[in-house]
Protein backbone atom coordinates (compact mmCIF):
# COMPACT_ATOMS: atom_id res chain seq x y z
CA UNK A 1 0.00 0.00 0.00
CA UNK A 2 0.87 3.05 -0.86
CA UNK A 3 3.00 5.40 2.06
CA UNK A 4 1.24 8.66 2.75
CA UNK A 5 3.58 10.29 5.40
CA UNK A 6 5.72 9.44 7.90
CA UNK A 7 8.04 10.68 10.60
CA UNK A 8 10.84 9.38 12.78
CA UNK A 9 11.20 10.96 16.35
CA UNK A 10 14.03 9.93 18.30
CA UNK A 11 14.11 11.27 22.07
CA UNK A 12 16.20 10.34 25.38
CA UNK A 13 15.40 7.48 27.62
CA UNK A 14 14.05 9.50 30.58
CA UNK A 15 10.40 8.77 32.12
CA UNK A 16 9.07 12.28 30.93
CA UNK A 17 9.24 11.49 27.39
CA UNK A 18 6.97 8.24 27.46
CA UNK A 19 4.08 11.15 27.36
CA UNK A 20 5.53 12.96 24.48
CA UNK A 21 5.99 10.14 22.74
CA UNK A 22 2.29 9.16 23.19
CA UNK A 23 1.18 12.36 22.43
CA UNK A 24 3.89 12.95 19.37
CA UNK A 25 2.60 9.91 18.03
CA UNK A 26 -1.44 10.53 18.44
CA UNK A 27 -0.61 13.92 16.69
CA UNK A 28 0.69 12.42 13.75
CA UNK A 29 -1.79 9.45 13.59
CA UNK A 30 -4.49 11.85 13.55
CA UNK A 31 -3.84 12.62 9.86
CA UNK A 32 -5.87 9.67 9.38
CA UNK A 33 -9.58 8.85 10.04
CA UNK A 34 -9.43 7.86 13.43
CA UNK A 35 -11.69 8.29 16.01
CA UNK A 36 -10.99 9.84 19.37
CA UNK A 37 -11.34 6.49 21.00
CA UNK A 38 -8.18 5.13 18.68
CA UNK A 39 -6.19 7.70 19.36
CA UNK A 40 -6.54 6.56 22.99
CA UNK A 41 -5.94 3.39 22.52
CA UNK A 42 -3.08 4.15 20.04
CA UNK A 43 -1.58 6.15 23.02
CA UNK A 44 -1.71 3.33 25.44
CA UNK A 45 -0.05 1.17 23.15
CA UNK A 46 3.09 3.18 22.56
CA UNK A 47 3.13 4.17 26.42
CA UNK A 48 3.40 0.37 27.34
CA UNK A 49 6.05 -0.05 24.56
CA UNK A 50 8.43 2.92 25.34
CA UNK A 51 7.76 2.26 29.21
CA UNK A 52 9.45 -1.09 28.28
CA UNK A 53 12.20 0.30 26.31
CA UNK A 54 13.50 2.70 29.25
CA UNK A 55 12.70 -0.14 32.04
CA UNK A 56 13.61 -2.80 30.31
CA UNK A 57 15.83 -2.44 27.40
CA UNK A 58 18.23 0.28 29.28
CA UNK A 59 17.21 -0.38 32.94
CA UNK A 60 16.25 2.92 33.58
CA UNK A 61 19.62 4.17 32.08
CA UNK A 62 18.52 8.08 31.10
CA UNK A 63 20.99 8.89 28.67
CA UNK A 64 20.20 6.22 26.07
CA UNK A 65 18.09 6.65 22.76
CA UNK A 66 15.12 5.41 21.77
CA UNK A 67 13.54 5.57 18.36
CA UNK A 68 9.57 5.70 17.17
CA UNK A 69 8.96 4.96 13.49
CA UNK A 70 5.15 6.44 12.22
CA UNK A 71 4.62 5.55 9.05
CA UNK A 72 0.63 6.27 7.47
CA UNK A 73 -0.94 4.03 4.36
CA UNK A 74 -4.10 4.90 2.44
CA UNK A 75 -5.80 3.71 5.97
CA UNK A 76 -3.84 1.78 7.75
CA UNK A 77 -1.27 3.28 10.43
CA UNK A 78 2.50 1.15 10.96
CA UNK A 79 4.49 2.24 14.30
CA UNK A 80 7.71 1.12 15.73
CA UNK A 81 9.47 1.46 18.71
CA UNK A 82 13.10 0.93 18.68
CA UNK A 83 15.81 0.39 21.50
CA UNK A 84 19.60 -0.09 21.67
CA UNK A 85 18.95 -2.16 25.22
CA UNK A 86 19.06 -5.54 26.96
CA UNK A 87 17.23 -7.46 24.07
CA UNK A 88 14.30 -10.22 24.63
CA UNK A 89 15.50 -13.77 25.12
CA UNK A 90 12.70 -15.49 24.69
CA UNK A 91 9.79 -13.23 23.09
CA UNK A 92 7.34 -16.59 23.52
CA UNK A 93 7.40 -15.89 27.09
CA UNK A 94 7.56 -12.13 27.38
CA UNK A 95 3.80 -12.20 25.84
CA UNK A 96 1.87 -14.47 27.71
CA UNK A 97 -0.38 -12.59 29.80
CA UNK A 98 1.06 -11.37 33.61
CA UNK A 99 4.41 -12.95 32.44
CA UNK A 100 7.46 -10.31 34.01
CA UNK A 101 10.76 -10.65 34.74
CA UNK A 102 10.35 -7.37 37.40
CA UNK A 103 8.15 -8.88 40.02
CA UNK A 104 6.79 -5.84 40.81
CA UNK A 105 5.12 -5.18 37.28
CA UNK A 106 1.90 -6.51 36.55
CA UNK A 107 3.24 -7.84 32.50
CA UNK A 108 0.44 -7.03 31.03
CA UNK A 109 2.04 -4.12 28.57
CA UNK A 110 1.73 -6.61 25.89
CA UNK A 111 -1.23 -7.97 26.69
CA UNK A 112 -2.61 -3.99 26.38
CA UNK A 113 -0.81 -3.80 22.80
CA UNK A 114 -1.97 -6.62 21.41
CA UNK A 115 -5.44 -5.74 22.45
CA UNK A 116 -5.42 -2.14 21.60
CA UNK A 117 -3.76 -2.64 17.80
CA UNK A 118 -4.40 -4.86 15.48
CA UNK A 119 -1.33 -6.45 14.59
CA UNK A 120 2.21 -6.70 16.85
CA UNK A 121 5.11 -8.11 16.01
CA UNK A 122 8.54 -7.85 17.94
CA UNK A 123 12.04 -8.60 16.43
CA UNK A 124 14.76 -8.58 19.07
CA UNK A 125 18.58 -9.91 19.43
CA UNK A 126 20.05 -10.30 23.17
CA UNK A 127 22.70 -7.88 23.76
CA UNK A 128 21.39 -6.00 20.20
CA UNK A 129 18.04 -4.22 21.02
CA UNK A 130 14.20 -5.08 20.33
CA UNK A 131 11.92 -3.21 17.90
CA UNK A 132 8.18 -3.19 18.41
CA UNK A 133 5.97 -2.85 15.47
CA UNK A 134 2.17 -2.57 15.97
CA UNK A 135 -0.80 -1.68 13.23
CA UNK A 136 -3.88 -0.44 13.27
CA UNK A 137 -6.04 -0.46 11.11
CA UNK A 138 -8.34 2.86 9.79
CA UNK A 139 -12.27 2.55 10.80
CA UNK A 140 -13.80 1.53 7.45
CA UNK A 141 -17.05 2.70 8.52
CA UNK A 142 -16.29 6.33 8.94
CA UNK A 143 -14.56 5.93 4.86
CA UNK A 144 -17.40 4.88 3.56
CA UNK A 145 -19.82 7.27 4.91
CA UNK A 146 -17.81 10.08 3.57
CA UNK B 1 11.37 44.03 16.46
CA UNK B 2 10.08 45.10 19.91
CA UNK B 3 7.38 46.67 18.19
CA UNK B 4 6.60 43.96 15.75
CA UNK B 5 6.80 41.82 18.44
CA UNK B 6 3.96 44.10 20.86
CA UNK B 7 1.77 44.10 17.58
CA UNK B 8 1.74 40.43 17.61
CA UNK B 9 1.05 39.89 21.36
CA UNK B 10 -1.89 42.31 20.81
CA UNK B 11 -2.90 41.37 17.51
CA UNK B 12 -2.58 37.69 15.96
CA UNK B 13 -5.01 35.24 14.60
CA UNK B 14 -2.95 32.23 15.15
CA UNK B 15 -2.99 33.08 19.34
CA UNK B 16 -6.38 32.57 19.82
CA UNK B 17 -5.50 30.06 22.39
CA UNK B 18 -8.10 28.98 24.67
CA UNK B 19 -7.02 26.79 27.55
CA UNK B 20 -7.11 23.60 27.24
CA UNK B 21 -9.61 22.40 29.32
CA UNK B 22 -11.85 24.72 27.17
CA UNK B 23 -10.93 22.69 23.92
CA UNK B 24 -11.09 19.32 25.89
CA UNK B 25 -14.76 20.77 27.06
CA UNK B 26 -15.75 21.59 23.38
CA UNK B 27 -14.35 18.02 22.11
CA UNK B 28 -16.60 16.12 24.21
CA UNK B 29 -19.64 18.20 23.31
CA UNK B 30 -18.63 18.22 19.66
CA UNK B 31 -18.40 14.20 19.49
CA UNK B 32 -21.57 13.96 21.18
CA UNK B 33 -23.88 16.27 19.18
CA UNK B 34 -21.73 14.30 16.41
CA UNK B 35 -22.72 10.64 17.33
CA UNK B 36 -26.02 11.74 17.14
CA UNK B 37 -25.85 13.43 13.91
CA UNK B 38 -24.07 10.55 11.98
CA UNK B 39 -24.56 7.81 13.77
CA UNK B 40 -21.40 6.77 14.79
CA UNK B 41 -18.41 7.92 16.19
CA UNK B 42 -17.03 10.85 13.97
CA UNK B 43 -12.81 10.88 13.58
CA UNK B 44 -10.71 13.48 15.01
CA UNK B 45 -10.88 15.61 11.80
CA UNK B 46 -14.38 15.85 11.75
CA UNK B 47 -14.13 16.90 15.27
CA UNK B 48 -11.55 19.62 14.78
CA UNK B 49 -13.04 20.94 11.19
CA UNK B 50 -16.22 21.33 13.47
CA UNK B 51 -14.52 23.30 16.33
CA UNK B 52 -12.57 25.22 14.39
CA UNK B 53 -8.93 24.04 15.32
CA UNK B 54 -6.22 21.56 14.06
CA UNK B 55 -6.42 17.68 14.52
CA UNK B 56 -3.31 17.69 16.19
CA UNK B 57 -4.43 21.06 19.02
CA UNK B 58 -7.16 18.85 19.64
CA UNK B 59 -5.02 16.02 20.29
CA UNK B 60 -3.00 17.74 22.79
CA UNK B 61 -5.73 19.39 24.26
CA UNK B 62 -7.36 16.13 25.12
CA UNK B 63 -3.88 14.74 26.19
CA UNK B 64 -3.22 17.86 28.27
CA UNK B 65 -7.14 17.85 30.17
CA UNK B 66 -6.59 14.05 31.00
CA UNK B 67 -5.37 11.72 33.86
CA UNK B 68 -2.29 9.63 32.84
CA UNK B 69 -3.34 6.52 30.06
CA UNK B 70 -1.00 4.50 30.77
CA UNK B 71 -0.54 1.75 33.51
CA UNK B 72 3.08 2.39 33.50
CA UNK B 73 2.51 6.06 35.45
CA UNK B 74 -0.33 4.80 37.21
CA UNK B 75 1.44 2.67 39.08
CA UNK B 76 4.56 5.25 38.84
CA UNK B 77 3.18 8.27 40.19
CA UNK C 1 24.74 24.75 30.54
CA UNK C 2 23.03 21.37 31.18
CA UNK C 3 21.25 19.44 28.47
CA UNK C 4 18.20 17.89 30.31
CA UNK C 5 16.13 16.75 27.08
CA UNK C 6 16.43 16.61 23.81
CA UNK C 7 14.32 15.15 20.84
CA UNK C 8 15.42 14.47 16.82
CA UNK C 9 11.86 14.88 14.57
CA UNK C 10 12.46 13.79 10.97
CA UNK C 11 9.06 13.92 8.62
CA UNK C 12 8.31 14.43 4.94
CA UNK C 13 8.22 17.96 3.09
CA UNK C 14 4.14 18.34 2.91
CA UNK C 15 2.40 20.72 3.82
CA UNK C 16 0.33 18.72 6.27
CA UNK C 17 3.45 18.18 8.84
CA UNK C 18 3.72 22.15 9.70
CA UNK C 19 0.46 21.71 12.04
CA UNK C 20 2.21 18.50 13.30
CA UNK C 21 6.26 19.91 13.41
CA UNK C 22 4.73 23.35 15.18
CA UNK C 23 2.39 21.24 17.86
CA UNK C 24 5.14 18.15 18.61
CA UNK C 25 7.44 21.13 19.43
CA UNK C 26 5.36 22.99 21.48
CA UNK C 27 4.63 19.89 23.49
CA UNK C 28 8.14 19.14 24.21
CA UNK C 29 8.91 23.00 24.99
CA UNK C 30 6.57 22.58 27.54
CA UNK C 31 8.93 20.84 29.81
CA UNK C 32 10.08 24.02 30.68
CA UNK C 33 8.10 26.35 32.70
CA UNK C 34 6.84 28.23 29.94
CA UNK C 35 3.73 30.37 29.97
CA UNK C 36 1.20 29.42 27.03
CA UNK C 37 1.70 32.63 25.50
CA UNK C 38 5.25 31.66 24.85
CA UNK C 39 4.21 28.38 23.70
CA UNK C 40 2.10 30.31 20.92
CA UNK C 41 4.94 32.19 19.87
CA UNK C 42 6.94 29.17 19.84
CA UNK C 43 4.55 27.55 17.29
CA UNK C 44 4.29 30.33 15.19
CA UNK C 45 8.37 30.84 15.08
CA UNK C 46 8.38 26.89 13.80
CA UNK C 47 5.69 26.95 12.00
CA UNK C 48 7.80 29.84 9.54
CA UNK C 49 10.55 27.79 8.99
CA UNK C 50 9.09 24.65 8.65
CA UNK C 51 6.97 26.75 6.09
CA UNK C 52 9.96 27.94 4.55
CA UNK C 53 12.19 24.85 4.62
CA UNK C 54 9.38 23.47 2.21
CA UNK C 55 8.28 26.24 -0.06
CA UNK C 56 11.66 27.75 -0.81
CA UNK C 57 14.31 25.14 0.33
CA UNK C 58 12.88 21.94 -1.29
CA UNK C 59 10.19 24.33 -3.99
CA UNK C 60 7.01 22.00 -3.06
CA UNK C 61 8.97 18.88 -3.63
CA UNK C 62 6.99 16.38 -1.04
CA UNK C 63 9.46 13.72 -1.13
CA UNK C 64 11.85 15.07 0.80
CA UNK C 65 13.02 14.79 4.45
CA UNK C 66 12.95 17.92 7.60
CA UNK C 67 14.72 17.70 10.66
CA UNK C 68 13.68 19.26 14.06
CA UNK C 69 16.05 19.26 16.31
CA UNK C 70 14.89 20.38 20.38
CA UNK C 71 17.05 20.88 22.88
CA UNK C 72 15.75 21.66 26.15
CA UNK C 73 18.41 23.32 29.41
CA UNK C 74 18.05 24.63 32.30
CA UNK C 75 16.04 27.47 31.40
CA UNK C 76 16.60 28.00 27.42
CA UNK C 77 15.24 26.32 24.91
CA UNK C 78 16.72 25.60 21.13
CA UNK C 79 15.07 24.51 17.97
CA UNK C 80 16.87 23.90 14.89
CA UNK C 81 15.45 23.08 11.82
CA UNK C 82 16.95 21.63 9.21
CA UNK C 83 16.45 21.04 5.21
CA UNK C 84 19.08 19.75 2.42
CA UNK C 85 17.38 22.00 -0.15
CA UNK C 86 18.61 25.39 -1.98
CA UNK C 87 20.29 26.75 0.55
CA UNK C 88 20.14 31.05 0.51
CA UNK C 89 22.48 32.68 -1.07
CA UNK C 90 22.91 36.06 0.59
CA UNK C 91 21.58 35.49 4.17
CA UNK C 92 21.38 39.51 5.20
CA UNK C 93 19.54 40.33 1.90
CA UNK C 94 16.92 36.65 3.69
CA UNK C 95 16.18 38.44 6.72
CA UNK C 96 15.29 42.04 5.43
CA UNK C 97 11.89 42.69 6.70
CA UNK C 98 9.46 42.00 3.87
CA UNK C 99 12.04 40.54 1.68
CA UNK C 100 11.15 37.73 -0.63
CA UNK C 101 11.82 35.73 -3.65
CA UNK C 102 8.65 34.87 -4.53
CA UNK C 103 6.97 37.92 -5.02
CA UNK C 104 3.45 36.64 -3.30
CA UNK C 105 4.79 36.30 -0.45
CA UNK C 106 5.28 38.66 2.87
CA UNK C 107 8.69 38.20 3.34
CA UNK C 108 8.13 38.52 7.08
CA UNK C 109 8.79 34.59 8.18
CA UNK C 110 12.31 35.33 9.45
CA UNK C 111 10.68 38.51 10.95
CA UNK C 112 8.55 36.72 12.50
CA UNK C 113 11.09 33.87 14.02
CA UNK C 114 13.44 36.97 15.30
CA UNK C 115 10.73 38.64 17.31
CA UNK C 116 9.24 35.36 18.87
CA UNK C 117 12.61 34.08 19.86
CA UNK C 118 15.33 35.28 21.57
CA UNK C 119 17.97 34.52 19.16
CA UNK C 120 18.01 33.62 15.54
CA UNK C 121 21.38 31.68 13.59
CA UNK C 122 21.48 30.67 10.23
CA UNK C 123 23.68 28.19 8.80
CA UNK C 124 23.24 27.81 5.22
CA UNK C 125 25.14 26.59 1.91
CA UNK C 126 24.09 27.15 -1.64
CA UNK C 127 22.87 23.71 -2.91
CA UNK C 128 23.03 22.00 0.15
CA UNK C 129 20.79 23.15 2.69
CA UNK C 130 19.64 25.18 5.47
CA UNK C 131 19.75 25.09 9.40
CA UNK C 132 17.87 27.25 10.87
CA UNK C 133 18.48 27.59 15.04
CA UNK C 134 15.70 29.37 17.23
CA UNK C 135 16.65 29.86 21.01
CA UNK C 136 14.32 31.09 23.54
CA UNK C 137 15.07 31.91 26.94
CA UNK C 138 12.18 30.60 29.86
CA UNK C 139 10.36 33.37 31.68
CA UNK C 140 12.30 33.60 35.08
CA UNK C 141 9.35 35.03 36.82
CA UNK C 142 7.23 32.13 36.72
CA UNK C 143 9.90 29.79 38.09
CA UNK C 144 10.60 32.27 40.78
CA UNK C 145 6.69 32.12 42.00
CA UNK C 146 6.88 28.45 42.39
N1 LIG D 1 12.05 -3.29 25.10
C1 LIG D 1 12.29 -4.36 25.86
N2 LIG D 1 13.56 -4.76 26.12
C2 LIG D 1 13.81 -5.85 26.88
N3 LIG D 1 12.85 -6.61 27.44
C3 LIG D 1 11.58 -6.29 27.23
C4 LIG D 1 11.22 -5.15 26.43
N4 LIG D 1 9.87 -5.09 26.39
C5 LIG D 1 9.41 -6.11 27.12
N5 LIG D 1 10.42 -6.85 27.63
C6 LIG D 1 10.29 -8.08 28.44
O1 LIG D 1 8.97 -8.58 28.28
C7 LIG D 1 8.32 -8.71 29.55
C8 LIG D 1 6.84 -8.45 29.40
O2 LIG D 1 6.59 -7.09 29.07
P1 LIG D 1 5.19 -6.45 29.46
O3 LIG D 1 4.11 -7.31 28.92
O4 LIG D 1 5.18 -5.02 29.04
O5 LIG D 1 5.13 -6.56 31.05
P2 LIG D 1 5.91 -5.70 32.16
O6 LIG D 1 6.47 -4.47 31.54
O7 LIG D 1 4.85 -5.40 33.18
O8 LIG D 1 7.00 -6.59 32.69
C9 LIG D 1 9.05 -7.74 30.46
O9 LIG D 1 8.96 -8.11 31.81
C10 LIG D 1 10.48 -7.83 29.92
O10 LIG D 1 11.16 -8.96 30.46
N1 LIG E 1 14.87 27.05 4.18
C1 LIG E 1 15.11 27.94 3.19
N2 LIG E 1 15.73 27.54 2.06
C2 LIG E 1 15.98 28.40 1.05
N3 LIG E 1 15.65 29.71 1.09
C3 LIG E 1 15.03 30.19 2.20
C4 LIG E 1 14.75 29.33 3.30
N4 LIG E 1 14.14 30.07 4.25
C5 LIG E 1 14.07 31.31 3.77
N5 LIG E 1 14.61 31.41 2.54
C6 LIG E 1 14.74 32.65 1.72
O1 LIG E 1 14.58 33.77 2.57
C7 LIG E 1 13.51 34.58 2.11
C8 LIG E 1 12.81 35.25 3.26
O2 LIG E 1 12.12 34.28 4.05
P1 LIG E 1 10.86 34.76 4.91
O3 LIG E 1 11.27 35.90 5.77
O4 LIG E 1 10.30 33.59 5.61
O5 LIG E 1 9.84 35.32 3.82
P2 LIG E 1 8.90 34.53 2.78
O6 LIG E 1 8.84 33.09 3.18
O7 LIG E 1 7.57 35.20 2.89
O8 LIG E 1 9.54 34.69 1.44
C9 LIG E 1 12.65 33.68 1.27
O9 LIG E 1 11.90 34.38 0.29
C10 LIG E 1 13.67 32.74 0.64
O10 LIG E 1 14.27 33.33 -0.49
MG1 LIG F 1 5.54 -3.27 30.19
MG1 LIG G 1 8.61 32.35 5.07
Amino acid sequence: MLLKNQVTISFLSISENVAFARVTTAAFASQLEFTINDLEEIKVAVSEAVANAIVHGYNNAEDKMITIEVKLYGNKLEIAVIDEGTGIPDIKQALQPSFSTDPERMGLGFVFMQSFMDKLKINSVPGKGTKVIMIKNCNSSIKMAQ
Amino acid sequence: VGEIRRFLRDDNPVKVSRSVKEIAYKVQQTKERLIGKLGREPSIGEVAEEIGLSKEEVVIALEAAQSPTSIYETLHQ
